[in-house]
C-alpha cells in the first residue's frame, strides 16, 4: 500500500500545483482495464465475450455459477436434485432475493428467462444450451423443474454460464443499456467507448463485494494498455494485451503478473477436406514441422501452454499428448514425399487479427518452410474470417483460439469448418454427451483426445495464457477463465 | 537547358542539398532492397531476438529476430512505394482534371471543382476506413486513400497554375495556330506547371509517408509480414522500455525521410518562379 | 537652398551596380523630373531620397534633405505616389481608413473625419469614397486616393513613381493636371519619376534623363527637350514623334474583311437563382477592312477594342452578326473558324515576354502555325520559317534559342516572324508597340510599314497611342462603349473628330 | 454577403448529399452479415434471421438509404445494430470528445502557429527565425501517434502529471475531462502549429514584398507597423485557406490519438462499429466527420469573405 499512498500523495501534490482534481483510486474502488468494449451488456442476447466480462457473476447471476477452477457451484439455486434417469432437474432457490430495481426474485423470472431464451425469435447466441430442454416448470416461487429430453453430462455446467443468466420480465428488455440482475454489484452508468461504472450492491444477500465501485476500462491499444497501467490509471488489467510488455510488470514490485490460462485452445486450423489437407500424412508432416516452444516464445513472450490436444490441460480429463508428433523436419519431408509432395507445396494462410494469429502466423509460416510449404500469409478481419473460413471454408490454414470450454465435441460435427469427419469419433462425442459418470466420461474425453492428436486434424499450438496484469496490492483475482467473466467479488485492497 | 540552370541554382540552396542527399540515401536503400538485403526478412530467430548493434547485425534483431537494417530497407522501400503510388494515383487523375478545368472553364470546371471539394472532405483516414471495411487492411488500400486524397491537390495545382497560363498570349497564339485545346494542354500548359508538380509532388511524398504511418498505426495500412516504418514503429512501441531503440530507429527514419523531401521540395519551390509557386502554399 | 540634394548616388545589389553616380538637387516647390526606360535605376534613386531602399542594396553617396529627418521623414516631409495602383492600396481597409492612418501618425489631434473628406475633395472624388474598399474604385480613383495619403502629412517634397504609367489616357492627363494643381497650391515640391517624356514635359520645369542607371543629361524640361545633346535623348524625343508612313508601291484593294452588326454580352456572376445581368461589350458593330489597308482602333479601356481584336481573330465568338473574311464566314455564337480563314489569318500580342512559351526554343514556336498546313513538306516548311525570319532582319541560328535569350524589341520581331509564317492577308496588331521601350519602338513600326508595303498585308491596329494610329493607319476607327462612335480617314477624324470621346483622347495626349 | 453565404450553403448541401449517397452505397456491399456476427460462430441460423428481421436488414438497399437520408433530416439516425441505441445518441456522447479535441487542437495550434510564423517573417534569416523553422520542420515530420506516445511517456507515465489517456465526461467533473484532454490536444495541435507557423511565415514575407506595405511605409509607419497593421491580415488569408484544408488532416488526427490516448471519440466508434459489422453506425459517424470537414471548409469560406471585402462582392473566391 505503501506504493499506493505515493502515488496518491504524488498525484495529489500534481494536482495542487496544477489546480485540478487527482484521479487516483480510493481503496475501495478498483478500476479495470479490459481490451474490447461490450456491444452491450445483455449477456443473453450476444456472444461477445466482453458483455460477460463485465457483467457475468458482478451484475447477473445464474442458477449455478462457475468458480474459478471450473466447478458448478450453488448460486441463485441453493440446491438441487437431479433424476435418476438424468432428465429431471429441480432447483431450489434463494430466497429473499430481489433484482437491482427492486423488484423480488423468484420461479417466475426463473421461467421468463428459460422461455425467452428457447423461443423462435430468440436472439440468445447459445441457444444450444437450451435445445435439449423440454419444459421448464414453478412448482413454488421457490422451486423449478427443468426436463431435458436426454441425460446432458454439463447440463449444470451451461446454465451457469453468462448465457443463461436469470433476468426478469420487468426490465429484460432493457438489459443492453440498462442491465438489471441480482448479483453483488449494481450497474451504474455506461460511457460508450470508455467504460462501465459498477456499485456495491447493498442489498445483496451473498457474500458481499469488498468493492465499492467497480470501474471497466476500455483500452484497445496495447500501447495504451501498458501506458495506463503504468500511470496509475488503472488497477489491472484480467488479460493484458501485450504479452511483450509483461517482463516490466513482472519486474516492476508495483504490480504483480497472475498467470493463468484459459479455456483457449489456440490451434492450426487446417481445412480437412481440402487436398492436400485430406491427406493425414500431410497434417503429421505439418504436425512435426511445428515447434511450439518457439511459437510460444516469439508471439506470446512465453506466455502460454503447449498443448498436443484440442483440450485445456488445466482440466482433469487432459491427456498429455505433446509427444504424439515430435518436432523432426526430417521425418516431416519423408511424410511430405511419401504423400507425393517431395518438393513441398504452397498454401494459404488465413490469419484473422488476434496478436497470437498474426505473429504466430509468421513464425509457423518460417517453421513450415523449413519442409517446404510455403504459405502466403493473408490477413483477415473477424468479419472476413467468419465469412470465407468458418462459413464458406473457403482456406487452408488459419489459426484461431477456440475459446469456449470443453468444446471437444466439434470435432465430432462434419460441417464445422475443419470439416473432419471421423464415425469413430463421433461416436465416441456421442456417447460422452449422455454419459454422467465422472469416470466413463473421462475414459470417453481421453479417447477422443488421442483421436484427434493422432490424426493430427488440426496443428495443436498452445493454451492461451490468460495473464493479468494487477497493482501488488490487490488480491483475489480469478488467474484462470473457466468461464467467460471477471468475477470480483472477492477481489480486495490488501490494507 | 531551363531545368538545368533551374537545378543549378537549386544546389545552391543549402536547405536543398540536405534534402536531396537525405532524399537519395533514402531512395537508394530501397532500390537496394529490392534485390539485397543483409538478411533475408522472413527469417525468423527467436532465440536471438532484441540483438544489440553488432558487427553482423548493424541495428540490431527484432522481436523475431530478424535483421533491423534489412527491416528498415524493406521498411523504407514499402514506405516509399505506398507514398509514390499515392503521388501517382494522385498526379494521373488529378492533373488531367486540374488540366481540363482550366481549358474548357464552365459547367466543367465547376463540376470539377465541387468534385475536389468532396473528395477534400475524405481525410485519407477516412477513405481509408470505408475502403477497409470493404476489403480488409493492406498497404494497397492505404496507398488508394492516400492516393484519393492527393486528387485534389495535384487538380487544385495543375488547374491554378494553368489557369494563369492561359491567359497568356503564347497561348492564343497556339489557338491561332489551330491547336485544340487538348493540344495546347498537353504542349504548352503542362510542361510550364510541370516545376509546380514536382515541387508538390515531393511534399505529397512526405506527406504520403507519413499517412502510411498513421495508417499502419491504427491498423488499416502495411500488414505483418510486410513490413513498412510505419508498421515498425507500431509494433516496436510496445517494448519501448525494455528495448527502446526498436522504436527509435523506425521512428527517426520516418522523421528524417519526411524532412529531406521536404527540404527537397522547399528547395525546388524557393529556386522556381516565386510569382508561380504561390498557387501551392503549404 | 535646396530641399533635397543628391551627390553621386551608386547603387548596387551584390556586385551588380544598378545606378551610378547620379546627382540631382530639388528646390522648394520645383518640380523635377526623372526620365528613362525600365531598368534605368530611376525607381531605386526615388526610393533612396524616401528611405525605403531594400535592406540588401548597397548605396554609396549622399543624400541631403533639408527636412527633419528620422521617423517623420516619410509621410510628414517627403510624401510619395507609386506606379500600381491596383496593388499600392490594402485591399482589406477602406480607402478612407487608409487616409486617416496618415493623419493619426502626423497630425494627432485634428478632426481625422473632417481632414479626409477634405482630402479627398482635393484629388477630386466625391466624399463617398471614403466608404469604400480599393477593389471598388477604378485604377484612375485609386492613384487619386493614393495622392491623398501622400498629401496627409501635408509634405515638403512629393515623389511620383510612373503614377500614370498603368492608367489610360485620358485618365493619366487627368491625374497629370491633378498633381500639378496640388503642388502649385501647396507650393510643395515635385520628383516626378517616368519613362514618358511628354508626361514630364506637362508637368516639369527641369528634367534628368537616365540611360543604365547612368545620368546622361540634366536641364530645364524646354531646353532638353528643344536641343537635346546626347544621342540617347534625341532618340527618346524621335520615338516620341512617331514617323509617318504611307503606302508608296501599292494602293489599297478590295474589302477583305467584313463585319455586319456583330454583338456580344458578358454575363455577370452572381447566384444561380438571381436575375442574370449582363455587360454589353461590343453592339452592332460594322467595319469594313480592305486589303493592304491599315485600319486604326482607338477608344478609351474598356471599349471593346480588345473583345473585338480577339473575334476577329478567331479567339472569341459574337453573340449576333456576321463576320465575312476573305471568302469565309465565321465568328457566330458556337462558330469554329475555318482552318481556311485562320491561315490567312495572324496576330501579334502586346507584351513580348508572354507571347513565346518560355520553355520551347524559337524554332518550335515559329512552326507552330504550320500546324494549319498539313500539306507543306518539310522542306517547304522550313523556308517559309527562314523566309519570315529574314523579314523581320533576323537569322536562322536564333532558333536553337529560348525565349528568354532575347531582348524585348527582338521577341516582338519574333512575334511579327511567327505572324509572317502563314503569309497571312491581315494581321491584328493588338497594342504591338505600347509595352516596348520608346526606343525602339520606331523600329518595330517601321518593319510593320515594309511588311505592308512589300507584301500587302492588311492591319488592324489596335493602339490607345493616338500618335502612333495617325503615323501608321490609313483609316481610324473611334470606339466607346462597345459601339464605334466615329471613323474615317485618320487626319480627318484627328483633325476635326466629330465624336465626343475622340475629343477627349486627343486632349489627354502628351505630347512632347 | 448574404448572397455569398446562400451560394455557398447550396453548395455544402449537394455535396453532403452526395457524401451521404456514397457513403450509404460503398458501404452496402461489404461482406459479411452483421446478424450472424453479433450472434458469434455458434449461434443457430434462426437466431441470425430473427435478428436480421429486428435490424431491417431484409429490406432493400434503396429503402433502407431512404429511410436512413429521411432520418438525418429529423435528426434520426436510427438504431445501432449492436448497441440497440439510437445512433444520434451514440453519437452525441462520442462528440463530447472528438469536437472539443478537434476545435482545441485547432485553436492551440492558431495560437502557437500564427505568432511564431509572425516572429519568423520579422525576423527573416535571423537565428530565431532558423530555429523557428527547423523546429517547424521536425514538427511536421515526426508522426503523430509517436508524438502522443511520447507525451504520454513523459508527462503521465514518468511524471504523471496527466492521465495517460481515458475520458471522464464532462457532466461528471468538467475539470478532469479537460484535463484528460489535455495531451491529447498537445499532440494533435503542435504537428499543426508547425504547419501554420510555415504557412504564415512564407504567406507574411510574400506579403511584405507587397506595394501596399510599401505605400503604408511611405506613410511613415515603421515596418512593423506596417506588418500588424497592414502585412498580417492580408497575410492570414492564404493561412485561412490552408487552416481550412489541415481541419480535414486534423480529423484525421483525432482518430488516431483517440486511440494512443484511449478516448471515446467518433473514431473509436467507428473502429468498433466496423468490427462489430454495425454499418449503420459506421455511416453516420462517418457521414458526421465528413460534415465537419465540409462544415469547417465552409466556415472557413465565409470568414473569407468576412476578412476580404472583394469576396463579400465577387461571389466567389477563385479556386487555387
Amino acid at each position: 500500500m505503501q506504493i499506493i499512498e505515493k502515488t496518491v500523495k504524488k498525484s495529489l501534490a500534481f494536482a495542487a500545483v496544477l489546480g485540478l482534481s487527482t484521479f487516483s483510486a480510493f481503496a475501495s474502488d478498483i478500476r479495470v482495464g479490459m481490451v474490447l468494449e461490450p456491444p452491450h451488456l445483455d449477456p443473453t442476447a450476444g456472444a461477445a465475450a466482453a458483455i460477460d466480462e463485465v457483467v457475468y457473476a458482478n451484475v447477473f447471476e445464474g442458477l449455478t455459477r462457475i468458480d474459478q477452477n471450473g466447478a458448478v457451484q450453488p448460486s441463485l439455486a441453493t440446491s438441487w436434485t437431479i433424476s435418476n434417469d438424468g432428465t429431471t432437474y429441480t432447483f431450489n432457490l434463494k430466497q429473499g432475493v430481489s433484482f437491482h430495481d427492486g423488484t423480488s426474485f423468484d420461479a417466475d423470472d426463473v421461467l421468463f428467462t428459460f422461455e425467452r431464451a428457447r423461443a423462435e425469435d430468440s436472439t440468445n447466441a447459445q441457444k444450444g444450451i437450451f435445445a435439449p430442454i423440454t419444459s421448464v416448470t414453478a412448482i413454488d416461487p421457490a422451486t423449478v423443474e427443468i426436463k431435458i429430453a436426454q441425460p446432458q453430462g454439463d447440463f449444470l455446467f451451461n446454465i451457469g454460464r453468462g448465457d443463461a443468466v436469470i433476468v426478469a420480465p420487468e426490465s429484460a428488455e432493457k438489459n443492453q443499456s440498462n442491465p438489471v440482475g441480482t448479483g453483488p454489484f449494481k450497474f451504474v452508468r455506461w460511457d460508450q467507448g470508455s467504460r462501465v461504472i459498477l456499485e456495491k450492491n447493498a442489498d445483496y444477500t451473498g457474500t458481499p463485494a469488498h468493492m465499492n465501485k467497480a470501474t471497466f476500462v476500455f483500452i484497445s491499444d496495447p500501447n495504451a494498455a501498458q501506458n495506463a497501467m503504468l500511470a496509475g490509471d488503472v488497477d489491472g488489467f484480467a488479460n493484458f494485451p501485450a504479452p511483450e510488455s509483461l517482463a516490466i510488470f513482472e519486474a516492476d514490485p508495483r504490480y504483480q503478473v497472475v498467470r493463468g490460462s484459459t479455456e483457449g485452445e489456440t490451434i492450426l486450423s487446417t481445412n480437412n477436406a481440402k487436398a492436400p489437407f485430406d491427406d493425414v500424412r500431410v497434417r503429421k508432416a505439418i504436425a512435426h514441422a511445428l515447434d511450439r516452444q518457439a511459437i510460444i516464445d516469439g508471439a506470446m513472450f512465453g506466455y502460454g501452454t503447449p498443448i498436443g490436444t484440442h483440450f485445456a490441460p488445466h482440466h482433469p480429463y487432459y491427456e498429455d499428448l505433446l509427444g504424439t508428433h515430435p518436432r523432426d523436419i526430417e521425418g516431416a519431408k519423408a511424410l511430405l514425399a511419401e504423400a507425393g509432395y517431395p518438393e513441398g507445396f504452397k498454401a494459404t494462410f488465413k490469419l484473422p487479427p488476434p496478436t497470437y494469429a498474426r505473429r504466430g502466423g509468421q513464425i509457423i509460416a518460417a517453421q513450415l518452410r523449413e519442409i517446404g510449404i510455403e504459405l502466403e500469409l493473408i490477413n483477415v478481419e473477424w468479419g472476413q474470417w467468419l465469412e470465407d473460413v468458418f462459413k464458406t471454408k473457403n482456406y487452408d490454414l488459419s489459426i484461431v483460439s477456440h475459446v469456449e470450454p470443453f468444446d471437444i465435441g466439434i470435432y465430432a460435427n462434419p460441417g464445422y469448418y475443419f470439416q473432419y469427419d471421423n464415425v469413430v469419433f463421433q461416436a465416441i462425442i456421442e456417447k460422452l454427451n449422455v454419459t454422467a459418470d465422472e469416470a466413463k466420461r473421462e475414459q470417453l474425453a481421453r479417447a477422443a483426445q488421442r483421436i484427434l492428436a493422432e490424426d493430427a486434424v488440426n496443428g495443436y499450438l498452445f493454451q492461451l495464457a490468460k495473464t493479468g496484469v494487477w497493482n501488488a496490492n490487490l488480491e483475489g483475482m480469478w488467474p484462470n477463465s473457466p468461464v467467460e467473466g471477471n468475477d470480483l467479488t472477492a477481489v480486495r485492497w490488501t490494507n | 537547358m531551363a531545368e538545368q540552370s533551374t537545378f543549378a541554382r537549386a544546389l545552391s540552396h543549402p536547405s536543398f542539398r540536405v534534402g536531396l542527399l537525405g532524399s537519395f540515401i533514402f531512395i537508394l536503400l530501397a532500390l537496394i532492397s529490392v534485390v539485397w538485403t543483409p538478411y533475408a526478412t522472413d527469417i525468423v530467430d527467436i532465440p536471438n531476438r532484441f540483438g544489440s548493434f553488432s558487427a553482423s547485425n548493424w541495428l540490431g534483431t527484432d522481436y523475431l529476430g530478424r535483421d533491423q537494417f534489412s527491416l528498415l530497407m524493406v521498411g523504407i522501400a514499402s514506405s516509399l512505394k505506398v507514398a509514390l503510388l499515392a503521388v501517382a494515383i494522385g498526379a494521373l487523375v488529378g492533373v488531367p482534371l486540374g488540366l481540363m478545368a482550366a481549358a474548357q472553364r464552365g459547367w466543367l470546371e465547376a463540376i470539377i471543382l465541387r468534385f475536389n471539394d468532396f473528395i477534400f472532405a475524405f481525410p485519407a483516414i477516412i477513405s481509408a476506413i470505408i475502403i477497409t471495411t470493404l476489403f480488409g487492411p493492406s498497404a494497397i488500400n492505404a496507398m488508394v486513400a492516400i492516393g484519393i486524397f492527393n486528387i485534389p491537390v495535384f487538380a487544385r495545382v495543375a488547374r491554378g497554375g494553368a489557369l494563369s497560363l492561359w491567359t497568356l498570349e503564347y497561348v492564343d497564339a497556339a489557338k491561332l495556330s489551330g491547336l485544340t485545346s487538348a493540344q495546347i494542354s498537353l504542349r504548352h500548359i503542362l510542361p510550364n506547371v510541370a516545376s509546380l508538380l514536382i515541387v508538390q509532388a515531393t511534399i505529397q511524398l512526405s506527406l504520403g509517408v507519413l499517412a502510411e504511418a498513421g495508417l499502419s498505426y491504427i491498423g488499416l495500412g502495411t500488414q505483418p509480414p510486410d513490413t513498412s516504418l510505419g508498421l515498425m514503429l507500431k509494433e516496436a512501441q510496445s517494448f519501448f522500455f525494455g528495448f527502446p531503440m526498436q522504436a527509435i530507429i523506425p521512428g527517426l527514419a520516418i522523421v528524417l525521410f519526411v524532412i529531406s523531401f521536404n527540404l527537397l521540395g522547399d528547395g525546388l519551390r524557393d529556386t522556381l518562379d516565386p510569382k508561380l509557386t504561390r498557387v501551392s502554399t503549404l | 537652398m535646396s530641399l533635397v540634394e543628391v551627390k553621386d548616388l551608386s547603387i548596387s545589389f551584390g556586385d551588380h551596380a544598378v545606378v551610378h553616380a547620379i546627382s540631382l538637387s530639388i528646390d522648394p516647390g520645383q518640380r523635377v523630373g526623372v526620365v528613362g526606360e525600365s531598368g534605368s535605376g530611376k525607381s531605386l534613386t526615388a526610393l533612396s531620397i524616401i528611405d525605403l531602399l531594400p535592406e540588401s542594396d548597397k548605396t554609396k553617396g549622399d543624400i541631403v534633405r533639408n527636412v527633419p529627418t528620422g521617423e517623420s521623414l516619410r509621410g510628414k516631409h517627403i510624401g510619395m505616389v507609386f506606379q500600381e495602383p491596383m496593388t499600392a492600396l490594402n485591399p482589406l481597409m477602406k480607402v478612407g481608413d487608409q487616409i486617416r492612418e496618415a493623419l493619426e501618425l502626423h497630425l494627432p489631434g485634428i478632426d481625422f473625419v473632417a481632414r479626409v473628406a477634405e482630402l479627398i475633395e482635393e484629388v477630386e472624388l466625391p466624399p463617398s469614397v471614403a466608404n469604400r474598399y480599393p477593389h471598388e474604385l477604378s485604377g484612375g480613383q485609386r492613384q487619386r486616393i493614393g495622392l491623398a495619403i501622400a498629401l496627409a502629412g501635408e509634405p515638403e517634397l512629393l515623389i511620383a513613381d510612373e503614377p500614370t504609367s498603368a492608367l489610360d489616357m485620358i485618365t493619366q492627363a487627368q491625374i497629370i493636371a491633378l498633381i500639378k494643381r496640388v503642388c502649385k497650391a501647396h507650393n510643395m515640391a515635385l520628383l516626378f519619376i517616368s519613362h514618358d517624356l511628354g508626361a514630364v514635359a506637362a508637368l516639369c520645369d527641369f528634367v534628368h534623363v537616365l540611360e543604365r542607371g547612368k545620368q546622361v543629361e540634366s536641364g530645364t524640361t524646354s531646353s532638353v527637350l528643344k536641343s537635346p545633346q546626347q544621342a540617347y535623348t534625341k532618340r527618346l524625343i524621335a520615338a516620341a514623334k512617331p514617323t509617318r508612313r504611307r503606302l508608296t508601291t501599292r494602293t489599297i484593294g478590295p474589302p477583305l474583311l467584313e463585319l455586319d452588326g456583330i454583338s456580344k454580352r458578358f454575363k455577370l456572376p452572381g447566384p444561380i437563382w438571381a436575375k442574370k445581368s449582363y455587360v454589353q461589350a461590343l453592339s452592332d458593330i460594322s467595319l469594313t477592312i480592305r486589303e493592304a489597308e491599315c485600319v486604326g482602333l482607338v477608344g478609351p479601356s474598356g471599349c471593346g477594342k480588345t473583345t473585338l481584336s480577339r473575334i476577329i481573330a478567331g479567339l472569341q465568338t459574337a453573340q449576333r452578326g456576321t463576320i465575312q473574311f476573305d471568302g469565309h464566314a465565321y465568328g457566330r455564337k458556337l462558330g469554329e473558324m475555318p482552318r481556311a480563314a485562320r491561315r490567312e489569318l495572324s496576330m501579334v500580342f502586346q507584351d513580348p515576354f508572354g507571347s513565346f512559351d518560355p520553355r520551347l526554343n524559337m524554332a518550335q514556336s515559329l512552326y507552330e502555325p504550320l500546324n494549319l498546313m498539313p500539306e507543306l513538306d518539310h522542306a517547304e516548311r522550313r523556308e517559309r520559317v527562314h523566309m519570315a525570319l529574314e523579314r523581320v532582319g533576323l537569322t536562322p541560328e536564333m532558333l536553337k534559342r529560348h525565349p528568354h535569350a532575347f531582348s524585348g524589341g527582338q521577341r516582338q520581331r519574333l512575334a511579327i516572324a511567327r505572324a509572317l509564317v502563314l503569309r497571312p492577308k491581315l494581321v491584328v496588331l493588338d497594342e504591338p508597340v505600347s509595352a516596348l521601350d520608346v526606343s525602339i519602338r520606331g523600329d518595330v513600326l517601321e518593319l510593320l510599314a515594309d511588311l505592308r508595303e512589300n507584301f500587302g498585308i492588311a492591319y488592324l491596329f489596335v493602339s490607345h497611342d493616338l500618335d502612333v494610329v495617325r503615323a501608321v493607319a490609313d483609316r481610324v476607327l473611334v470606339m466607346d462603349k462597345g459601339k464605334i462612335v466615329e471613323q474615317g480617314d485618320v487626319d480627318t477624324v484627328f483633325d476635326a473628330p466629330q465624336a465626343e470621346i475622340t475629343q477627349r483622347l486627343l486632349d489627354a495626349r502628351l505630347g512632347v | 454577403m448574404i448572397g455569398f453565404a446562400a451560394k455557398r450553403i447550396f453548395g455544402v448541401a449537394v455535396t453532403l448529399l452526395v457524401a451521404a449517397a456514397i457513403i450509404f452505397f460503398l458501404l452496402d456491399i461489404l461482406p459479411g452479415d452483421p446478424a450472424r456476427f453479433m450472434l458469434g460462430i455458434n449461434a443457430t441460423d434462426d437466431a441470425v434471421a430473427a435478428l436480421r428481421t429486428e435490424l431491417g436488414l431484409d429490406q432493400s438497399a434503396f429503402n433502407r438509404f431512404f429511410i436512413w437520408l429521411f432520418g438525418l433530416f429529423q435528426g434520426d439516425l436510427g438504431i445501432s445494430f449492436s448497441q440497440r441505441m439510437p445512433v444520434t445518441q451514440l453519437m452525441a456522447e462520442r462528440l463530447q470528445v472528438s469536437l472539443p479535441l478537434a476545435l482545441g487542437a485547432l485553436t492551440l495550434s492558431t495560437l502557437i502557429g500564427l505568432p511564431i510564423g509572425i516572429i519568423a517573417a520579422q525576423n527573416r534569416g535571423k537565428l530565431g527565425d532558423t530555429l523557428a523553422m527547423i523546429l517547424a520542420q521536425v514538427g511536421i515530420a515526426i508522426p503523430n501517434f509517436w508524438f502522443a506516445m511520447l507525451l504520454v511517456l513523459a508527462f503521465a507515465v514518468t511524471w504523471r502529471i496527466f492521465p495517460p489517456g481515458g475520458f471522464v465526461p464532462w457532466s461528471d467533473d468538467p475539470l478532469l475531462a479537460a484535463r484528460s484532454l489535455v495531451l491529447p490536444i498537445i499532440a494533435l495541435a503542435l504537428p499543426q502549429a508547425a504547419i501554420l507557423a510555415r504557412v504564415m511565415r512564407t504567406s507574411l514575407v510574400d506579403v511584405m514584398q507587397a506595394d501596399f506595405i510599401r505605400t503604408a511605409r511611405a506613410k511613415g509607419l515603421t515596418q512593423s507597423q506596417a506588418i500588424w497593421r497592414h502585412g498580417v491580415r492580408n497575410a492570414l488569408l492564404p493561412v485561412l485557406t490552408i487552416m481550412g484544408l489541415q481541419f480535414a488532416f486534423l480529423i484525421a488526427g483525432t482518430i488516431i490519438v483517440e486511440n494512443v490516448f484511449y478516448l471515446p471519440g467518433l473514431g473509436r466508434l467507428i473502429f468498433s462499429a466496423i468490427s462489430a459489422r454495425d454499418l449503420i453506425v459506421v455511416r453516420s459517424a462517418i457521414l458526421v466527420l465528413v460534415a465537419m470537414v465540409i462544415l469547417v471548409m465552409f466556415i472557413v469560406d465565409l470568414a473569407y469573405a468576412f476578412v476580404d471585402p472583394r469576396i463579400r462582392a465577387g461571389g466567389g473566391r477563385s479556386d487555387g
